[in-house]
C-alpha cells in the first residue's frame, strides 16, 4: 500500500467475478465478497466497482458499490437493501457469477505530512472507509473514526475500525450505543481535541454538508464522497454530476471523492432515496 | 449449410458516401467521444463512432437527478450537455482523428442559425466523416425536438444545414410524432443522405414516496429494450417510405436485436444504452453479426437490409 | 401517524355522472366483459368493470399469432374481435347487469356512422353506466386509431357520438400522436365528460429465425410496464391540459404505479396488461391503494390525484 | 377416474404451488413436479395450467403447460427448453414457489362405447397424453400408442405409456428406435390392424393435421390438442383463437382439446417456433 498523497487512476477492467460469501450483516445491510483478482489488486481506497446484477432486461443498469475492503483476491462490499437491485444482489449465492466493471473513480486522497486523520461516517458511508482506516494506520497516520447510525446494531463497518483506529466515536439515533444524537455532534469535539490534518466524511448529503463546514470552520481539509444515480460508471453518459465551484465534474471519475470545499451543496442532486 | 459455415462475410455497409467496415455504430450520448470506451474494447471494430451532441457554445445540461431506471428501459434528462464546439474539436475530435474509426459529429442546437453555425464549423474538420443532425432530443427547452415534430421545421433546417456541408448528411428523427414517415420523407426531399431513428420517446417517472418526478427536469427520454418494439415499427415505416439508408436503434443489446433493425429495413444500427449494461455490447453486436451471418450462409450483410419476409 | 392507521379512506372517486367506489378499472379488451375473472376475483370491489371493445356487426379480428411478447412488455392486434352489438347485449350485459359493479362499454366502430349506430343502441340499456369511445385502437385498418389522430376527426366523432347519447361519456386516446394534449382539448370542446389513455403504441417485432414478423398482422399495440413512463407522463400533459377527469393506464402491476398515475393527473387508473399476469391484480390495487393512503394519513384518495410536485 | 364420454370444464383456481423435483429428462426437456393440492385433485387429461415463471417484468407473460400426470397432490409437467420462459423454468429448484391458475381448458373426451383408442405423439406432444392413457386404461379401453421424436433419447413419457397401453408403436428421424421415419408412417397400419374408435393426436401442427386427414379416410373421429400463444389463459384475451367450421374458438377454454374434423387448418396460425 502506497502513501502517496495523490495518485492517478488505474486501468479500468472488466472482470467476470464469482461470489465467495454474501452474508446479512445486521437488519437490511449485507456483506458479499466477491473473487476478483485483478480489481482486488488495483482498487485504491475510495474507489467503487460497478456491478452487473442481473442479466436479464427487468432492470438493466448497473449498480455502483464502494469497496470497503480489498483482501488479497477478493473484494468487501456493504450495501444497503434499499430497491429491485440491492434485493436482487442480496439473493446471489456462494458460486454465482456477475460482472463487475472496476476499480472505478478517484478516491482518498492522503495529503502530504498528514499525521492525524478523523474519518466521518454516517450509517452506510462506513462502507467506503474500511480500506482509507487500513492505509492510513499502515502509513503511520493516528486515526480517529466518528460514527453514527439509527441504532447500536446498524454501526456497521466496525471491526476493521476497532483495528486499524486510535479512536472510535460513535453515536446514535436512539442512544442504544455511544452518545445519543447525530454523528455530526461528535465531530466538533473531534476537532477540537484531536486537530486532525485531514477530514474525511461519507454519509447522507446533509450530514456530509454540516461535517464541511465544521471542518471549514476549524480550517481543516475536508474530503467527501458523494452517491450520484449512475448509468455508465465511466464517465461517458454524464448521469452523475456533481456541481463543483469548477463547474459540473462527473462523480464515477472525477469523484466519488471530491474536495468538500469545492462541493456546490444542492439538494436536488441527492439521490432521490437519500 | 455445412460449408456455409467457412464462408467470408462481407460486412459492409455504405451509408451515403461513407463506406463503413461494418453496420454498427453507437448512439449519440451514450458514447462521448469513445476515449471512455477504448479501455474496454477495440473502436476500430465499429463501423464508426457517433459523438455526444455537439452545439456553438458550451451547454450546462439539466439539473440532477439526470435519469431514472424503468421497467427494461431507462430515462435521462443529460439535456445535451456538452462543452461547445471549439472545445469539441480540440479535444475530443483530435483524440478521435487519431483512431482508425470513421467519425459521425452529432449536432445540436436551440435555433436554425445555430446549427448552421455548428455545422459549419464541423464542415472544416477533415476528420468529420458525417454529421449527425440531432431534430429531436426531447431534453432541451428551444430547439431539440421541436424541429422533429413538424415536416415544415424539419425540412427547414434540414435544407439550412445542407447548405452549410458537403458531409455525408444523416438527420435523427424523433419517435414522437404521430407519422414519422413523413418527417422522413420531409428531411429526405431536403438532402438528406440517410436518417437514423428513433431517439428517445418522451417519458416520465414519479417517486411514490417523495411525490416528486424523479427526474429534475420532470421528463425525459426513454430508452433500451423497452421501446425496441416501437423502434422497429419505426424503421419499418420510415424504410418503406425513403429510399436513403436508415440506421436503425432503440433497445439493441445484442446482434439478433441488430438483425430485426436490420431486418425492418435499417442498413447500420446504433447501441445506445447497451453500452451501459456492457460497455463491450457493441463487439458483442459485430461479432454476432458475423456469426449469424456465416451460420445461414449470407455472405453479406447487407442482404439482411429490408429482408421481411410477410 | 401513529393513529393515522385506523383512519377510514374514502375510496370514491368521480367521472362525470359516475361516482365509483373505488379508482380501479379494468382496460378495455383484458378484461372481456369480467364473467371469466369472476372465478378468481370480487366484481363488486372494483370502480367499474370496462368491457371489450363492442362494434354494430360481429367482428373476426385479425389472423393469428395475435400476441408476442416483448422486453416488459407484450404486443397484440386481436383487432376487436367481438360478437357485435346484439349479441353483447343479450350475453355479455345480460350477465354483467346482475353483479354488483359499474358496467363501462368500450365502443368501437369502422366509419363515424357506426360508432354513432352502436351508442345509440348502446344508450338504450340502463344497464350501462357510462361508454368509453375507442378512438385509438392500433389494430384495425379503418376507424380505430385513424379518429384518434388528427384533431378533427377526434372531434367529429366525439361530436357525433355525444349528441347520440346522455350517459357519461369517456373518450379513449391513442399515444401514437405527437401532442395528445390537443387532442384530449379538442374531445373535451365536443363535451367528452372525461378521456382515458393511453391506449397501446404502435409496435412490430420480428422473428429473426423465419424473417417473419411476430404477429400476423406485422404491427400490434405494446402493453404492458415498458410503456408506463410513456403513460405517465401523457396523463400528466393532458391532466395539465383539460379539467374533465382523466383515467390513467399503461403498465399498472401494483398500487405503487396506480398511485403514479394518480400523482400524474389520474382520477382513476386501469389494469390491462396485467390481469393476464395476475387475475386477480385489480383486487391488489385496490387494497394497496387503501393501504397506501391509511399509512400516510391521507383520508381520501382523490387527494392523490394531480398532487405531483415540483 | 371417471370414464364420462364429456365433461364439464371444472372450477379455476390460483394456487400457489412448490417445486418438489425438477429433472432433466433428455436434451433439451425437463420434467418438474409441483406440490399443487387443489389443481391436482381437479385437473382432467388434456387440461393444463397456467405457469407464473417469474415475477420481475423481464418477461410478463405466464407460459401454458399441459398436465402429464397428476398423483396425489402433485403435478407432473413435461417441458422444453425454447426460450427465455421454459429456460427460467429449468432453473428452478426443489422448494421454490410459483404460483399457476388451473387447470384449464376442455381436454380429452371419451367417446360412448369406446373400446379402443390410438394415441398419436409427436415430440413433447407426448406430454398431455399421459394422464389420458391412464385413464382410458383404468376404464378398461385397449390402448395403442404411436410415438415419434428425431431421436431414441427424445422419445419422452414411455414410462406412462409402456405402463398402460397395450401396445406402443414409435418411429425416429434417424432410426435410432422403432421405424426409421415419421411417427405418421405408423398410423395407417395402427388404424387398419386396431381398428381403433378414436385417435387422440398432439404434435407439430403438420402432423396433426396429416393424423386428421388418416383418421378421416379411416372414418375414425379424431382429436387433437393445439398450441396457440396465450396471454390471459382463461378465455378473456382472445390471443389463442382457433379458426373451426363453428367460427373462432379460443384454444383457452374451448380448446386445447378440438374435434380435429373441425379444425380448419392454417399454417400461419401456429406459433412461430413450431
Ligand atoms: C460511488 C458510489 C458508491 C456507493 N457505494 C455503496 C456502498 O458501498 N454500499 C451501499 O449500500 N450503497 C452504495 N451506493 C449506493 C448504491 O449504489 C445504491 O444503494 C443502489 O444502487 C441502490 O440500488 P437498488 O436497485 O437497490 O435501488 P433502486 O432504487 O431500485 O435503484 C434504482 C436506480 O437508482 C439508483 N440508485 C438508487 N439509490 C442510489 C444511491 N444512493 N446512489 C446511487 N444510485 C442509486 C440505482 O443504481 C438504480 O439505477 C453507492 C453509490 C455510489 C454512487
Ligand atoms: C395448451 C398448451 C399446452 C402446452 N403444453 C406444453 C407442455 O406440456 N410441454 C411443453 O414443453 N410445452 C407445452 N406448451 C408449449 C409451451 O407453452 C411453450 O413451449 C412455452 O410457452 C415456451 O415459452 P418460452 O418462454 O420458453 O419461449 P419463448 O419463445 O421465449 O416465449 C415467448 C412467448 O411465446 C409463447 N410461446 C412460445 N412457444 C409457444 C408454444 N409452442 N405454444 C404456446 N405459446 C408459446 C410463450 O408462452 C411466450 O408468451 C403448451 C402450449 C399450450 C398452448
Ligand atoms: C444518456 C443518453 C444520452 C443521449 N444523448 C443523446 C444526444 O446527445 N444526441 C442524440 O441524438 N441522442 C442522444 N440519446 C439518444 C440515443 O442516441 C438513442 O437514440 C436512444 O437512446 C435509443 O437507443 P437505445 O435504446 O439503444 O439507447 C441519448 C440517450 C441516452 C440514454
Ligand atoms: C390484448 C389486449 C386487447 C385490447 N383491446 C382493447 C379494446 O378492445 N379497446 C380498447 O380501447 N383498448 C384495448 N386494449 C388497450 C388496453 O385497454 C390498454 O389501454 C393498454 O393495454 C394499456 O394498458 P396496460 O399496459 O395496462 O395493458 C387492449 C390491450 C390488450 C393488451
Ligand atoms: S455515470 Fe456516466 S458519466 Fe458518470
Ligand atoms: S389466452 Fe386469452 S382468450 Fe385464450
Amino acid at each position: 500500500m502506497s502513501c502517496a498523497s495523490t495518485h492517478e487512476d488505474g486501468h479500468r477492467l472488466l472482470e467476470r467475478v464469482t461470489v465467495v460469501a454474501n452474508d446479512r450483516v445486521t437488519e437490511g445491510v449485507g456483506l458479499i465478497v466477491l473473487e476478483s483478482p485483478r480489481v482486488a489488486r488495483a482498487v485504491r481506497p475510495g474507489q467503487f466497482v460497478h456491478l452487473r446484477i442481473s442479466t436479464g432486461t427487468d432492470f438493466i443498469l448497473r449498480r455502483p458499490f464502494s469497496i470497503h475492503r480489498a483482501e488479497e483476491d477478493r473484494l468487501h462490499i456493504l450495501y444497503q437493501v434499499l430497491g429491485t437491485g440491492t434485493r436482487a444482489l442480496a439473493e446471489k449465492r456462494r458460486g454465482e457469477e456477475m460482472d463487475v466493471i472496476g476499480p472505478l473513480g478517484h478516491g482518498w486522497e492522503i495529503p502530504e505530512g498528514t499525521a492525524h486523520a478523523l474519518l466521518v461516517a454516517g450509517g452506510l458511508g462506513a462502507a467506503p472507509m474500511g480500506m482509507l482506516a487500513e492505509q492510513l494506520s499502515a502509513c503511520g497516520v493516528a486515526v480517529t473514526v466518528a460514527q453514527g447510525a439509527p441504532t447500536a446494531e446498524r454501526l456497521v463497518g466496525q471491526g476493521v475500525f476497532e483495528a486499524t483506529a486510535r479512536r472510535v466515536l460513535t453515536a446514535t439515533d436512539d442512544g442504544s450505543a455511544g452518545e445519543h444524537g447525530f454523528v455530526t455532534g461528535l465531530v466538533e469535539g473531534a476537532l477540537a481535541t484531536d486537530r486532525p490534518d485531514v477530514v474525511y466524511v461519507c454519509g447522507p448529503e446533509a450530514m456530509a454538508r454540516i461535517v464541511t463546514a465544521q471542518a471549514a470552520a476549524a480550517d481543516v481539509p475536508c474530503q467527501v464522497s458523494l452517491e450520484r444515480l449512475m448509468a455508465c460508471g465511466i464517465g461517458a453518459c454524464l448521469s452523475c454530476v456533481v456541481t463543483t465551484t469548477d463547474g459540473q465534474r462527473r462523480a464515477c471519475v472525477d469523484g466519488p471523492v471530491f474536495d468538500a470545499a469545492h462541493v456546490v451543496w444542492d439538494v436536488s442532486e441527492i439521490p432521490p432515496k437519500h | 449449410m455445412e460449408s456455409a459455415h467457412n464462408i467470408n462475410v462481407d460486412m459492409s455497409v455504405r451509408i451515403g458516401a461513407l463506406e463503413l467496415r461494418n453496420p454498427v455504430m453507437t448512439g449519440s450520448g451514450t458514447f462521448a467521444a469513445g476515449r471512455e470506451y477504448a479501455e474496454f474494447m477495440d473502436l476500430g471494430r465499429l463501423g464508426a463512432v457517433v459523438t455526444k451532441g455537439v452545439s456553438l457554445n458550451p451547454w450546462a445540461g439539466n439539473a440532477s437527478p439526470r435519469i431514472a431506471e424503468t421497467a427494461s428501459g431507462m430515462l435521462n434528462s443529460i439535456g445535451l450537455q456538452n462543452p461547445g464546439v471549439e472545445s469539441f474539436c480540440a479535444n475530443d475530435l483530435a483524440w478521435l482523428a487519431e483512431q482508425d474509426v470513421p467519425v459521425i459529429v452529432n449536432v445540436s442546437g436551440h435555433s436554425l442559425a445555430e446549427y448552421v453555425a455548428v455545422t459549419e464549423r464541423l464542415d472544416a474538420e477533415d476528420a468529420i466523416d458525417a454529421l449527425e443532425l440531432n431534430i429531436s432530443c426531447p431534453n432541451v427547452d428551444e430547439g431539440g425536438m421541436a424541429f422533429g415534430t413538424s415536416c415544415a421545421a424539419a425540412a427547414d433546417v434540414t435544407r439550412a444545414v445542407r447548405a452549410a456541408t458537403g458531409k455525408t448528411l444523416i438527420v435523427k428523427l424523433s419517435p414522437n410524432v404521430t407519422d414519422i414517415a413523413e418527417i422522413a420523407r420531409s428531411v429526405e426531399a431536403e438532402g438528406a443522405d440517410a436518417v437514423s431513428l428513433i431517439n428517445t420517446l418522451l417519458g416520465m417517472a414519479i417517486d411514490t414516496d417523495t411525490w416528486r418526478p424523479k427526474l429534475a427536469r420532470t421528463v425525459g427520454g426513454l430508452s433500451g429494450p423497452a421501446i425496441k418494439p416501437v423502434a422497429v415499427r419505426m424503421v419499418w415505416q420510415v424504410a418503406s417510405a425513403v429510399s436513403v439508408p436508415v440506421v436503425g436503434m432503440g433497445g439493441i443489446m445484442n446482434a439478433e436485436d441488430a438483425v430485426e433493425f436490420m431486418l425492418a429495413g435499417a442498413t447500420a444500427v446504433a447501441v445506445g444504452t447497451g453500452n451501459f449494461v456492457d460497455p463491450a455490447t457493441t463487439m458483442h453486436v459485430v461479432d454476432g453479426l458475423e456469426r449469424y451471418c456465416r451460420e445461414r450462409g449470407i455472405d453479406r450483410v447487407s442482404a439482411l437490409t429490408g429482408a421481411l419476409k410477410r
